[in-house]
């Protein structure tokens, strides 16, 4: 059979993502924008949760909302005075804006929603998911092993790309982000103040 | 306390209300005397006097206080020591960011009255009372320790007193020569030595 | 196999169906109901502990006083109540200049995340009418371990939002401080759990303490994780007490420099609520560690019968009660453990605590990977299988 | 309500990724964009978890595994030239940042 998920927790979580996205991209104070990402962080977390795809759930709220998220909010603090609404310095062309990513949500809805899409019935999971009080949870399909071997089997060279692409990062950032005593720094009274 | 401020004086208009509150004070009473946490603060030589008190001959603890550092978490302020008039805004100003309930206790007689600066100390406020309500006045120059326990013991009998919805009472001055405090028991005036533990 | 609260409600109701929601519900009010009591007692128990080692006697005077007169170590029990009752009394305090959303966002999210954590945490098993022992948790989740850790990450977005949002550079400051901590203490604490988690092959916490219980190499004691990831389990009680911000890592409400750090513009209600969080989160890592690292709710060579007859009356899940025994025994004695660590040591200093954390504790929580893998390796190619 | 299906996953996949375009074509302040390029991120992996889920093939999740450590990546490095810039120009508003040897 076609897996169902729950259609109640579906749409409580897609207003969720929603809302959250919108007040990403339209919050005036910017930490709450960052709080807002959080938000959405966790609603598609769910979301891969009523996919069943538990491990990826965790890993989106541990390296997504526990880490990503966590340092872009201290770039916020760093940068910024702590109550500036910064209101003006913030959005720049709404309509124009608007009108063009309306277009773009016409074009995919409009592409996803013609083409039929090769589901297959699903015989390896038990089609709904309810929890249980002192029970192990129904065997999570994708299981963790699963998961684990095939990122060892046929994605063992992007995997380990992966891994030194982010130690790479990691070492631009450091370079990027290093103090150089030589060149003179902005003097510091000039706080931001967009024109 | 502004739903708890109105409604026992509703409750005690209609027959029977104070019989309601009765009870009611009691428990509140006796939770705020239970656990008065005072404000990490000193001014002078008191504050000397006041951290012996919190350490572990005389120890705060037994009387469920413990120390907090910011003024929205704590419930008595003990102003220990001279109060000079540069600090004397500050400490109102702190007074006012504690949350209420909120009792103040003046340490020594530099806080009651001016203390040894009363004639001649210009930069010194004379009395903590002119710019904070002061619940209890502890004499000396600076209290012993025993002294200052049994200020809090008479800060506790003073909350036992409170009713809702009503003022609170005058003053409480604790002489210099306050009677013993016992410190296995917590109750004042007993000729027993302290008991250490260990 | 049927879920042990069903099962239970059936027995005692005579086949009663309790309807999906009710096992929820029920788990939701016991979780709530036993951090509320058990943080009660914790402070208690904190209280007198420091009394004891800085030779005072705690808090003596709450409660009926025959109980002080009894012993010093029972007076003063109803302290707690009476701070938390007062707490609740007082008056709730916004200051006009925070930020309204993000002030009163933080305790709830704190809160949210303290009883979020409880879901997978296994207290015990019953084979009590069963084929096969099943574990009792609120859940058992496939995934438990990773999801406690991501779950912790909540609290740090807590402690920023409550940093940020009261306007007041100390909690600005020690929110800061808090998270820079619990992010960077997190990766080896991550690497520490990583060892059992190669040793046990299973990523649930019911399935790591019932692997701890059949043993390594075959010898039971050997199983308990404390023993083959020793250094594993030392970097993990570090880095649990860093996580939870109890001193000797509380920078991020250190008194004397930062006033009370995150929490500085908080009052009654709403730093109750932090402070309920931080003592059940210290009681969640320690419940960790005795599932992980010092076999759950098992004895080594200790299987209690699933009914016990008393002579006169048969008691049911039995296995369940003395599991619940064993695992909470265990559980409290890594509290006093941490609560003796908590007032021997002095305080770090902030950047000997990032010293410390990444260039100590990581490497060695990369030699505990090792050898457990090592272990592992031993057990799968001479014994067979994991060591479950 | 009617049964949910890949369609509804996709739909909201797309709202997710026009509300993060417009985030990155509105803002003018670095790090809501670095916030709103998050948003586009979350989109695209919730299409291939729900692929992943809907024609029962593990290799969605393991894509979408990828893409979570590779946004890490960006992130790190988008944060440092943030910070880089904040520290040269004394703002972030990446109108103004025009001048080439800052």
């Amino acid at each position: 059979m076609i897996y169902d998920p729950n259609p109640v927790a579906f749409w409580l979580l897609a207003a969720m993502v929603a809302g959250c996205a919108l007040a990403v991209v339209r919050a005036r104070k910017l930490f709450h924008a960052g709080l807002a990402l959080v938000g959405t962080l966790f609603a598609v977390a769910g979301l891969y949760g009523l996919l069943q795809a538990w491990f990826l759930a965790a890993v989106q709220v541990l390296v997504y909302a526990g880490a990503i998220a966590i340092m872009l909010l201290f770039a916020i603090m760093l940068t910024h005075n702590m109550m500036n609404p910064d209101l003006k310095s913030l959005t720049t062309q709404p309509w124009t804006a608007a009108a063009l990513c309306l277009m773009l949500l016409a074009i995919l809805l409009g592409g996803t929603l013609s083409s039929t899409w090769q589901t297959a019935p699903d015989t390896t999971l038990s089609p709904t998911w309810t929890p249980k009080c002192g029970f192990q949870v129904a065997e999570a399909i994708p299981s963790v092993q699963a998961l684990g071997f095939r990122l060892l089997d046929p994605f063992t060279l992007p995997f380990e790309m992966v891994s030194v692409l982010i130690l790479v990062s990691l070492i631009g950032a450091l370079v990027v982000a290093r103090r150089n005593p030589a060149l003179p720094e902005a003097p510091e009274g000039r706080e931001e103040k967009a024109p | 306390m502004g739903l708890m401020d109105r409604i026992p004086a509703y409750v005690d208009r209609l027959p029977g209300g104070s019989v309601v509150m009765a009870p009611v004070d009691w428990a509140i009473n006796e939770v705020q005397a239970s656990s008065m946490w005072y404000m990490l603060f000193g001014l002078a030589c008191c504050a000397i006097e006041l951290m012996a008190t919190g350490a572990a001959r005389y120890d705060f603890d037994r009387l469920g206080m413990i120390f907090r550092a910011t003024p929205r978490q704590s419930d008595l302020m003990i102003v220990a020591g001279t109060l000079t008039l540069k600090m004397a805004p500050r400490v109102k100003l702190l007074h006012e960011q504690m949350a209420e309930p909120r009792y103040v206790i003046a340490m020594g007689g530099c806080t009651t009255y001016g203390g040894p600066f009363y004639h001649d100390g210009y930069s010194v406020l004379k009395g903590v009372d002119k710019i904070i309500p002061v619940d209890v006045f502890i004499a000396g120059c600076p209290p012993r320790p025993e002294a200052l326990l049994n200020g809090c013991l008479a800060m506790q009998e003073k909350i036992r007193r409170n009713k809702l919805g009503q003022p609170r009472g005058p003053a409480i001055h604790i002489p210099p020569t306050a009677g013993r405090f016992s410190l296995s028991t917590g109750t004042a005036e007993t000729e027993r030595d302290p008991q250490i533990p260990g | 196999m049927e879920p042990i609260f069903e099962q239970f409600v059936r027995d005692l109701t005579g086949g009663f169906q309790v309807p999906f929601w009710a096992p929820m519900l029920v788990s939701l009010g016991l979780v709530l109901a036993f951090i509320a009591l058990n943080a009660m007692f914790m402070i208690w128990l904190e209280r007198k502990i420091c009394g004891r080692i800085q030779r005072r006697m705690g808090p003596m005077l709450t409660g009926p006083k025959a109980w002080a007169r009894f012993s010093m170590w029972t007076g003063g029990w109803f302290q707690t109540p009476c701070d938390s009752v007062k707490l609740l009394l007082k008056e709730d305090i916004i200051p006009a200049q925070v930020d309204r959303f993000g002030f009163m966002l933080a305790p709830v999210l704190v809160f949210m995340a303290a009883l979020a954590v409880y879901v997978p945490l296994p207290i015990s098993s019953t084979s009590y009418a069963q084929s096969a022992p099943i574990v009792v948790a609120v859940a058992d989740l496939d995934i438990g371990l990773l999801y406690v850790v991501a779950i912790t990450t909540l609290t740090i977005l807590a402690i920023l939002t409550a940093g940020w949002a009261s306007n007041n550079k100390y909690s600005l400051l020690g929110g800061m401080r808090a998270g820079v901590q619990i992010l960077s203490y997190e990766i080896p604490m991550l690497f520490a759990l990583m060892g059992p988690m190669v040793l046990a092959g299973s990523l649930s916490l019911g399935d790591l303490v019932l692997v701890q219980h059949a043993g390594l190499f075959g010898v039971p004691l050997l199983g308990w994780f404390l023993v083959p990831s020793f250094l594993g389990a030392v970097v993990y009680l570090i880095c649990a007490v860093a996580e939870t911000n109890r001193p000797p890592f509380d920078m991020p409400e250190a008194e004397q420099e930062l006033v009370a750090g995150f929490s500085t513009e908080y009052t009654a209600m709403r730093f109750a609520m932090f402070y309920l969080a931080e003592f059940s989160n210290t009681f969640v890592v320690c419940m960790i560690f005795t599932a992980v690292f010092l076999g759950g709710w098992t004895l080594p060579g200790f299987i209690p019968p699933s009914s016990l007859n008393l002579g006169f009356f048969t008691l049911p899940y039995f296995d369940l009660l003395a599991g619940m025994a064993i695992f909470f025994a265990k559980a409290y004695a890594v509290v006093l453990l941490l609560m003796w660590i908590r007032w021997t040591f002095p305080r770090l200093r902030p950047d000997h605590l990032m010293t410390f954390g990444w260039k100590f504790l990581l490497p060695l929580s990369f030699v505990n990977l090792l050898v457990c893998i090592v272990l592992a390796a031993i057990q799968q190619i001479y014994f067979g299988g994991n060591p479950g | 309500m009617s049964a949910i299906g890949l369609n509804h996953f996709l739909a909201l996949g797309a709202v997710l990724f026009c509300l993060g375009t417009y985030g990155v074509l509105t803002r003018r302040n670095a790090i809501a964009v670095l916030l709103s390029l998050e948003l586009m991120f979350n989109a695209v992996n919730l299409n291939l978890v729900a692929f992943a889920r809907f024609m029962p093939n593990l290799d969605g999740v393991v894509l979408a595994v990828f893409v979570i450590a590779v946004a890490a990546a960006e992130a790190t490095v988008g944060v440092a030239l943030v910070l880089s810039i904040y520290r040269n120009f004394r703002h972030i508003d990446l109108d103004q940042v025009d001048t080439m040897k800052g």
